[in-house]
């Protein structure tokens, strides 16, 4: 084995091992487990670097252990399971470092790190999964490793919560399994090749190919919260926000979309699915879903739920994305994979930072916060108006590539579809940041709750938010540099689609 | 023609036009107030440009097809009128807006603003230009509402619901124009094909909303007055009318559809400009006045476009007499609302402030009498000639308009007890006020249509409506007349509808999605269940169900 | 005829037995019924097999009844039937389904028998049942006997049952004196005879096991504990046996439980009889040892 | 009709009331009279087959008497299992099902 | 052979040696070391002739006395009996090593009585004669029973009723055994596969034997008296019950079936099995969800997920697939793994809780987390989530089915079955992320049982990863 070969398993099991370790410390060596998370960053950041690095030179990571008959366990860094790996490993050393302020003096951390490091693991498992059987197996990790992370807090609402996620998450899971039972029957489980494997399939096999399709689809789409497959992630928002957050950006419901779009490309391939014409009504709900889910985010009065029910409707734009089927929408899909991760965890930080310096919950709660805590607003303000696709955010530039792409295959009400959204979110978004910003708060804020002098909250909160706030912002501006996510997905998309 | 300094201005100036604001911001940050007096410093390198115009610049490392320059006349004019009122506007709000009062604030978004502004005037490309667009929008917002309070409030979110409206209707006009154009995003390339209705409907529906026309206008009147005056100066002088350079930009010079819509937008223009002097008469605000003014002469820009629509051939003539025009209102327009601020008004101050308002009414020598001479000479030469006769009118109203609103000033300023006099800004209010004859003279292209119109009988085309107004004018200050009562409180439906819309977006009716168990049936069916196994005991139930299926064997058996 | 009559008295005795109004009454009929049992398997030519159900059928068993209905409560709730008919019915449909597959049997001819009697001279018994138990099918009844065990060892398990024993009745106290010598020559004949005829270990072992059971009905028998060894090696000593002979063939001989030609009918006395002690010793402790003496 | 016959009918009958007992009583020796009388009907059926040829077949034979010390075995346990029960728990165990089993 | 018959020898011996052993009513420290120990050697024995006998990956006979055929008991050993052999040896040893370990202490007879089911086990499987069978049945029924009577009075009434029900069961069975030889004349199970014809008799007398052993194995919906006396034996013994006892029955159904039965009856009987097995799985899992004590939980999902065994078999029977065999048996070997662990941690959290309610796991995951991550583990296992090993069986039992359009109504089962499963496994788990009510060290905390417990669903857990080797040499196993 060459070192090519190691680096993706290196790269799960950076985030792993220091997980495992971590669940054997005592709940007082705070040092020690703090050194062996920001250990397992380092080390998972720079084999990432490399592997971008290598990816783009062509280079080949590839790993295979014998696992299931016709089904081996593949490990393998692509072009597109980099960009999911590059986003889980810069987010998590962000919400790792986040965590650490947040939990500060609060029990069972060493429970919650150790999880918290096996769920990344599980969603660069995810990422790096080289064929559905792999796939399976890290996608059910993850469901695993997430529902401690829900139910952190062990009151009867985050167990409620976490009954509701796990009942989706499962029946999900299940599902999927039988979809790719389903072809695995048909042709094995081989490895994921851009342009799908399964156009060698006889078209006598058309109609299994459809129920699998259905299946894989609901099986992801409970994760991805495609609506009515949504109902878990709003109730998740009971989790402690750092779980939230990397939940929101990272490891769950893009493990669900990131699924959608692997199944899509690299499994059927865009010419199999338009053979049997199957991507209508994922279109359909994916478009539904994003209407609905703004509409149901305008309702909600408390600011986590509103942004858990900004995901869901956020989360469809990859998944139109992706099952558009054109160049251009894939582009729009994956590079909003990034792009909504960034910018939707800001939104998190910001709440967490809100609720553990002020106790402030409620959207109501929020009148004039921007004057106490101005940098944690200003970074609000950026998440919420990348979310609303306004520049130069990032999120106006995978808006603009997805509704080029809804006309470049000849469906121009998808321009529509994106207007009408983009309302609603601004709908939603603008009045927490006038409220932030412009309104006169009606109490005084409580004092106990400053940590550090000079400092708005404690810096462990601040500095994550503020760094993927400027993320969100230079993703924007800088979105024609070759190596940013625009770039990195058109190189995808140039392989998916060979012209 | 910017041959001669081409060489020695490097392209990365266009790059310094951006970083200028917001290292504003940045220096704004890191000093605070101290700094506030020197910000008018960011809008100097857009000046400098616009004087002397380097190549374009290409940022690749930017967004994508990012491309900034001024190629012709058309841009570099927009560049230097904006430069120029941005930068009177921020020296004069450093004399108006308290520090104390949430002014960190002001200026942030100011600074933003200007930036977006800056940003799509030298921006060759769509996403540019879209960007500029949006960010002064959404960042005059902060401007708008400035003053806190429910009318600012009222205002503001009238302004944001039209914006954002605004904008997301653009973006969708920008992605169908770039598909149309074989997703190119110059705007050169733009230019030169042709358009489908639905995107021109969209474009004209989406800076439609920016500039204000009727019936797009009904965000101005409110915005206008809640906002501090250098922001409303900035609003109408520039923001508004990025709307017509957009428009300009995103169109193709020759089309026949556009050829077809010529007339329509007309009809639209001369109704903005009657509307908007008929509604500003009865108002009783001086910027709300002079807000409708701005919708007035908004539907003058609308008759440049049709003009241009319908005679592309002279299409670069029309380039000309566009910028013209816009840099003639936004100057004017951007004193006359600076000059709001000006407390008390003395007497010559009252002759400084005729000026421009004279300028807006037309009068000959300055930069009104030019391009309104110029506007006038096209529309006789063109197929529209006419309605040559309207325009009289219309002057006559324009006029009858600003001495309301002057009216309407003296007024206020007399029942108001706040002082604005510094020197930050007199200064620049004056140089503002000023420009409206010195730019005429120091911009070369302006100083060739000035000349032109120096006829005798352009001016009295122009003079005698004027007259005949102030002549009314006068009468009606004499008879004291007032705006009868039922048109002071005249009713317009956006209010309720505006608030009726946040309301339904507040609790949209959604149906209710949960399934409702009863659960206690259900706990009652499996007590049933559970005490019909207690009943019978394991052995007995064992037994007969060991019996079942001997025979269901059986039974199966004999069927299969 | 007579074989009809015993037939329908059998099922009557069984019926009478499950459904007889008073508990006493059941053991009785049940009582009853193994004995007629035993004569109608005698009158199947299976004599050593009437033998053994009368010690242990009808014998033990009976004695173990009687003695739990001494120790149980008094059956306070009468008896409550639930839909005897459609038991009933469905019982019939079985049985009838059962007949009919057990009818064409009788037509059948086995190939065992006439295996049997051609090795009977190598099976070092003259007994074709014993023959068969001990040595063609000798681990059968190897696990037979650890069967029987374990059922000692479920019982021991048991937390005693505090119940004062009856008294002891005299006329049965002067009875079993005599009687109890006279059962174990009967029990050492059976055994000497099963190698040839009718009877062997178990015959013997139940008949040594009743007697046994008589006499300490009486209190005539020495208190006993589990902690005698004595006791320990009567119990285990039969399966004991029987499985060092497994082992020994397996490891040292021709295979698992191949006994060799020239010492089977040693090895088979040898089992036989060991296995009789164990049986008779752990009969006895079944029906009547009590918890507290297995225990300690 | 031969003995073998018979006996083999009646066998079966008896296994028959035998299994219909268990399902039909409740007093836990009379279920392990029931168990019983299943055991015997078998037993007679073995012995009735065993019969059907001449000399009476040895294995069958023997399979019974294996049979019998089983089942006299399971019954020895029974028993003394129902009578600890009887004595030891007066109270119906801690179960959902509390059991409609008496004693 | 010979192999086979040390790892049955060897438990057989220890048991009367420890018999012999118990000189005091106090217990005798030796006695559990000796028994540890010889199930280790046990193994090692069965290890050694799952060897051979996969080398050889022959069958061999052994004629018990060393007469010929049909008269004597033969005994039979193929890959997958020694592959039991082992299973049933590991599982000894494991429960046998907390037991030793276990406070507080278990009764002494338990090691006897244990290496007696052992040895009745291990004569189950490797006996290839029907009545034979039923000896060794009774055997392990008895040795069952006094298990359960281990722990007190409590488990007195269902001890009594497992009991009965067994004993009635082998006389069905007994009864198929009585027609079977009526008809054929012969008790050998290699000699009769050859010569059963599918004539009623033939049907009736496996349809007896049928329900004996459904009777005995617990499978729906004769599991009525299982959950009681899974729940009220000792910890140790309840591993023991679900994760071997139920399995012998299941084993000699198979054998019934799928080598005795002739192809027509089988696949008549197949869809029965099948769809016994879903309903298993369905209202053995909705009981266990409503179950009040953890043990009646752990014992409910074994009802259930016998169904997955049953329909394995079903599937196999009516399809006639080799695969479906080796689903079969990789569930089998997966749930005993799992059950082991599984009620050994439940065991422990009794102890350590101090109460037997499901609701007492509140806070598990705080107070006694090793506890619970077997029990959680465990539970995945059940629920066949990959990597573990109850994956990997259902895996091999979902993915032929799918070769074909008209199988796929059984996939549905399947999927009703995980649904259930997981609703049960997670009411559990999610109790023990309460917050702890105390945040002391419960009494009697022990690691070392702890981490005992934990062993097994370490190895269920991570058995799919040796999958692909173990689904083709399991399909190699299962071929005789």
């Amino acid at each position: 084995m060459n070192w090519t070969n190691a680096l993706p398993v290196v790269a799960v099991f950076s985030s792993l091992l220091p997980g495992l370790l971590i669940f054997a410390l005592r709940e007082q060596q705070q040092g020690l487990r703090t050194g062996l998370n920001l250990l397992g960053v380092t080390v998972k950041l720079i084999v990432v670097g490399v592997m971008l690095w290598g990816v783009s030179q062509g280079l080949d990571f590839r790993v295979e252990a014998p696992f299931l008959p016709g089904g081996a366990l593949i490990l393998h860094g692509d072009a597109l399971s980099l960009q999911f790996v590059s986003l889980s490993a810069v987010l998590w050393m962000a919400t790792t470092i986040y965590a650490i302020g947040y939990l500060r003096g609060t029990p069972l951390q060493s429970r919650f790190f150790g999880y918290f490091s096996i769920c990344v693991s599980a969603t660069v498992g995810v990422a790096l999964a080289g064929n559905l059987i792999t796939f399976l197996l890290f996608y059910e990790l993850l469901t695993l490793a997430t529902y401690p992370l829900v139910v952190h807090r062990g009151t009867r609402e985050a167990l409620d919560a976490g009954r509701s996620y796990l009942a989706y998450t499962v029946a999900g899971g299940t599902l999927l399994l039988m979809g790719i039972a389903v072809l695995h029957a048909l042709s094995g489980s081989p490895q994921f090749v851009p342009g799908g494997y399964l156009a060698s399939v006889p078209a006598r096999h058309g109609p299994a190919l459809t129920v699998a399709f259905a299946l894989l689809i609901t099986g992801l789409g409970v994760k991805a919260a495609l609506i009515p497959l949504h109902g878990w992630l709003p109730k998740a928002m009971v989790a402690p926000t750092p779980v939230s957050a990397l939940l929101h950006a990272v490891a769950v419901v893009k493990a669900g979309a990131f699924g959608i779009v692997r199944v899509i490309y690299d499994v059927y391939g865009a010419e199999t699915l338009e053979q049997l014409d199957l991507t209508a009504p994922l279109i359909a709900v994916a478009a539904f879903t994003v209407i609905f889910a703004s509409l149901r985010a305008l309702q909600q009065r408390h600011l986590k739920r509103r942004l858990a029910y900004s995901t869901v409707s956020q989360l469809s734009y990859i998944v139109l994305g992706a099952a558009l089927l054109g160049p251009i929408a894939a582009v729009g899909g994956l590079v909003h994979l990034i792009h909504q991760g960034i910018m939707k965890i800001t939104l998190f930080f910001c709440a967490g930072a809100f609720e553990k310096t002020l106790g402030v919950h409620r959207i109501s709660e929020m009148d004039g916060i921007g004057r106490r805590m101005p940098l944690t607003m200003s970074a609000f303000t950026v998440g919420a108006l990348g979310m609303t696709g306004i520049p130069p955010t990032a999120g106006f530039i995978s808006k603009w590539f997805l509704a080029a792409g809804g006309l470049e295959v000849g469906q121009p009400w998808v321009v529509w579809l994106f207007v009408v959204s983009g309302l609603l979110n601004a709908a939603y978004f603008l009045p927490l940041v006038y409220r932030g910003w412009f309104s006169i708060p009606t109490a005084e804020w409580p004092e106990d709750h400053q940590p550090e002098s000079g400092w708005e909250t404690r810096r462990m909160l601040l500095l994550p938010t503020l760094f993927t706030a400027l993320l969100t912002l230079l993703m924007g501006l800088l979105a024609g540099s070759a190596l940013g996510p625009l770039g990195w997905s058109q190189l995808i998309v140039a392989r998916e689609f060979p012209l | 023609m910017n041959g001669t300094v081409n060489g020695v201005v490097n392209a990365d100036l266009w790059l310094n036009v951006l970083l200028a604001p917001l290292a504003g911001i940045v220096v704004l940050l890191v000093v605070g107030r101290k700094s506030v007096p020197w910000l008018w410093l960011s809008c100097v390198p857009a000046l400098l440009a616009a004087i002397w115009p380097p190549g374009e610049l290409n940022p690749g490392y930017l967004w994508p097809a990012a491309s900034w320059g001024a190629p012709d006349p058309l841009a570099r004019g927009w560049l230097g009128f904006t430069a120029l009122l941005w930068g009177c506007a921020t020296a004069g709000a450093a004399g108006i807006v308290d520090w104390d009062k949430s002014g960190m604030r002001f200026w942030l978004f100011w600074l933003f603003s200007l930036s977006g502004n800056l940003l799509l005037v030298i921006g060759k490309d769509a996403i540019s230009f879209y960007m500029g667009f949006t960010i002064m929008s959404i960042a005059a917002y902060g401007l708008v509402v400035h003053h806190g309070g429910p009318g600012p409030r009222r205002a503001g979110r009238i302004y944001l619901q039209l914006a954002i409206t605004g904008e997301m209707i653009l973006l969708a006009a920008f992605v169908m124009r770039a598909q149309s154009v074989g997703g190119s995003l110059a705007l050169a390339d733009w230019q030169q094909l042709p358009i489908d209705g639905f995107t021109l409907a969209a474009l004209v529906l989406g800076f439609g909303l920016k500039i204000g026309f009727w019936p797009l206008h009904v965000w101005l009147p409110l915005a206008h007055p809640a906002a501090p005056s250098p922001a409303s100066a900035v609003l109408s002088g520039a923001m508004i009318e990025a709307g017509i350079l957009g428009l300009w930009r995103a169109l193709p010079a020759d089309d026949s559809l556009l050829q077809s819509w010529a007339g329509p937008l007309l009809a639209l223009g001369l109704f903005s400009a009657f509307y908007g002097v008929l509604l500003g008469l009865i108002t009783s605000q001086v910027k709300a006045a002079l807000a409708y003014s701005s919708v007035s002469q908004m539907g003058y820009f609308l008759v440049i476009l049709a003009l241009a629509w319908r005679h592309p051939e002279q299409s670069s003539a029309f380039a000309i007499l566009l910028v013209l025009f816009a840099a003639h209102h936004g100057i004017a327009k951007g004193a006359l609302f600076l000059g709001t601020s000006i407390h008390p008004l003395h007497r010559w101050t009252w002759l400084v402030y005729l000026l421009p308002a004279l300028a807006i009414s037309g009068l000959p020598l300055t930069s009104g009498g030019a391009v309104k001479g110029d506007l006038k000479h096209w529309i006789s030469e063109s197929d529209f000639s006419h309605l040559s006769g309207v325009f009289k009118l219309a002057t006559a109203g324009t006029t009858l308009l600003l001495a309301r609103a002057l009216w309407l000033l003296r007024r206020a300023d007399a029942g108001t007890t706040a002082r604005h006099r510094s020197g930050l800004l007199l200064g620049p209010w004056t140089l503002l006020c000023l420009s409206v004859v010195l730019v005429p003279l120091l911009w070369p292209g302006f100083r060739e249509v000035w000349i032109e119109q120096l006829s005798w009988s352009t001016t009295w085309q122009l003079l005698w409506p004027m007259a005949a107004a102030i002549a009314l004018t006068g009468f009606a200050i004499k008879m004291e007349w007032r705006v009868p009562e039922p048109l002071r409180r005249w009713y317009t439906p956006v209010l309720p509808f505006s608030l009726r819309l946040k309301r339904w977006l507040y609790n949209p009716p959604l149906p209710r999605t949960h399934l409702e168990l009863d659960w206690r049936w259900w706990r009652q069916q499996e007590r049933r269940w559970n005490h019909f196994w207690n009943e019978r005991g394991i052995i007995s139930s064992s037994g007969w169900l060991l019996g079942f299926i001997l025979l269901a064997g059986v039974i199966w058996s004999a069927f299969w | 005829m007579v074989d009809l009559a015993i037939g329908l008295i059998l099922v009557a005795l069984a019926i009478g037995a499950l459904l007889s109004s008073t508990l006493f009454g059941s053991l009785t009929l049940f009582f009853a019924f193994g004995m007629l049992m035993a004569v109608a398997w005698a009158r199947l030519h299976a004599p050593d097999l009437a033998l053994a159900e009368a010690a242990i059928g009808a014998g033990l068993t009976g004695a173990l009844l009687f003695n739990a209905l001494n120790k149980s409560p008094p059956e306070v709730i009468k008896e409550r039937l639930r839909h005897p008919l459609s038991v009933a019915l469905v019982c019939a449909a079985i049985l009838a389904l059962l007949v009919v597959s057990l009818l064409p049997s009788l037509d059948q001819v086995s190939p065992l028998p006439p295996m049997v009697g051609p090795r009977m001279d190598a099976s070092g018994v003259d007994y074709p049942v014993t023959a068969v138990l001990l040595n063609f099918r000798g681990w059968d009844t190897l696990l037979e006997i650890a069967v029987l065990l374990l059922a000692l060892l479920g019982v021991k398990v048991l937390l005693p049952t505090h119940t004062p024993a009856p008294q002891p009745w005299s006329l049965l106290l002067g009875w079993s004196k005599t009687l109890a010598p006279v059962i174990v020559v009967v029990g050492g004949y059976l055994l000497w005879r099963g190698s040839r005829g009718a009877g062997g270990a178990f015959q013997a072992g139940a008949l040594l096991a009743a007697g046994a059971v008589m006499l300490r009905l009486n209190h005539v028998l020495p208190e006993i504990r589990w902690s005698q060894l004595l006791l320990r090696i009567s119990v285990l000593i039969g399966l004991a046996t029987f499985l060092t002979v497994a082992i020994a063939t397996a490891s040292f001989g021709d295979g698992w439980l191949t006994y060799p030609s020239a010492y089977s009918k040693a090895l088979i006395l040898a089992i036989e009889t060991t296995a009789t002690i164990s049986i008779a010793a752990t009969l006895t402790l079944l029906v009547e040892g009590e918890g507290d003496e297995l225990q300690s | 009709m031969s003995p073998e016959l018979l006996y083999l009918v009646v066998g079966a009958t008896i296994w028959a009331v035998g299994l219909g007992g268990l399902l039909l009583v409740h007093h836990m020796l009379r279920r392990v009279i029931a168990v019983n009388l299943m055991g015997s009907g078998v037993f007679l059926v073995l012995v009735a087959l065993a019969a059907r040829s001449s000399p009476p077949d040895p294995v069958l034979q023997a399979l019974v008497v294996t049979g019998l010390v089983v089942a006299i075995s399971a019954t020895a346990f029974a028993v003394r299992l129902a009578s600890a029960r009887a004595q030891h728990s007066s109270g119906t165990p801690e179960v959902e099902r509390p059991g409609g089993d008496e004693s | 052979m010979n192999y086979a018959l040390a790892s049955l020898a060897i438990p057989f011996t220890v048991a009367l040696l420890t018999l012999l052993l118990q000189r005091r009513s106090e217990a005798n420290p030796i006695v559990p070391a000796i028994t540890v120990l010889a199930t280790a050697v046990s193994l090692v024995f069965a290890g050694l002739a799952l060897e051979t006998q996969a080398v050889s990956g022959a069958v061999s006979h052994l004629n018990v006395g060393g007469w010929d055929s049909p008269l004597a008991i033969r005994l039979r050993l193929t890959p997958l009996k020694a592959l039991l052999l082992g299973f049933v040896a590991l599982i000894h040893l494991l429960t046998g090593l907390y037991a030793w370990r276990a406070k507080p202490k278990i009764a002494r007879d338990y090691w006897p009585l244990s290496a007696l089911l052992h040895t009745s086990l291990a004569a189950l499987i490797l006996s290839a004669d029907i009545f034979n069978l039923y000896v060794t049945l009774e055997l392990l029924s008895l040795s069952a029973v006094a298990l359960v009577c281990l722990s007190g009075p409590k488990a007195y009434t269902p001890a009594l009723y497992y009991l009965l029900l067994s004993l009635g069961a082998s006389l069905c069975y007994l009864m198929g055994v009585a027609v079977i030889y009526g008809q054929y004349g012969v008790l050998d199970m290699t000699v009769l596969a050859g010569i059963m014809e599918a004539d009623h008799s033939t049907r009736f007398a496996l349809l007896l034997m049928t329900a004996g052993l459904m009777l005995k194995g617990a499978l729906w919906p004769l599991h009525l008296w299982l959950p009681e006396a899974h729940t009220y034996a000792p910890t140790p013994v309840s591993a023991l019950l679900s994760g071997l006892v139920v399995k012998g029955p299941l084993f000699i159904l198979w054998q019934l079936w799928n080598n005795l039965a002739p192809e027509a009856l089988a696949r008549e009987m197949g869809p029965l099995f099948a769809a016994g097995g879903v309903v298993a799985l369905v209202s053995g899992g909705w009981s266990a969800f409503r179950a009040p004590f953890i043990k009646t939980l752990v014992a409910y999902s074994t009802v259930a997920q016998l169904g997955y065994a049953l329909m394995g078999l079903g599937l196999l029977l009516f399809l006639q697939e080799r695969i479906y065999a080796v689903a079969l048996w990789l569930f089998v070997l997966a749930h005993g793994l799992a059950k082991v662990s599984m009620f050994l941690a439940a065991g422990e959290m009794q102890t350590l809780l101090g109460s037997k309610r499901v609701t007492a796991m509140r806070g598990a995951t705080q107070t006694i987390p090793i506890t619970m991550s077997a029990f959680a583990i465990a539970g995945i296992s059940l629920i066949g989530m990959p990597p573990t090993g109850g994956f990997l069986a259902k895996w091999s039992l979902l993915e032929p089915l799918f070769t074909q359009a008209n199988h796929w109504p059984w996939a549905s089962g399947v999927l009703l079955g995980t649904f259930v499963s997981a609703a049960y496994v997670f009411r559990a788990i999610a109790l023990g992320f309460y917050q702890a009510p105390m945040s002391r060290e419960p009494r009697h905390f022990d690691r070392v049982s702890q981490w005992l417990a934990l062993l097994p669903a370490l190895l269920v857990g991570l058995m799919a990863f040796a999958g692909q080797d173990l689904i083709a040499w399991m399909a190699g196993v299962t071929q005789t």
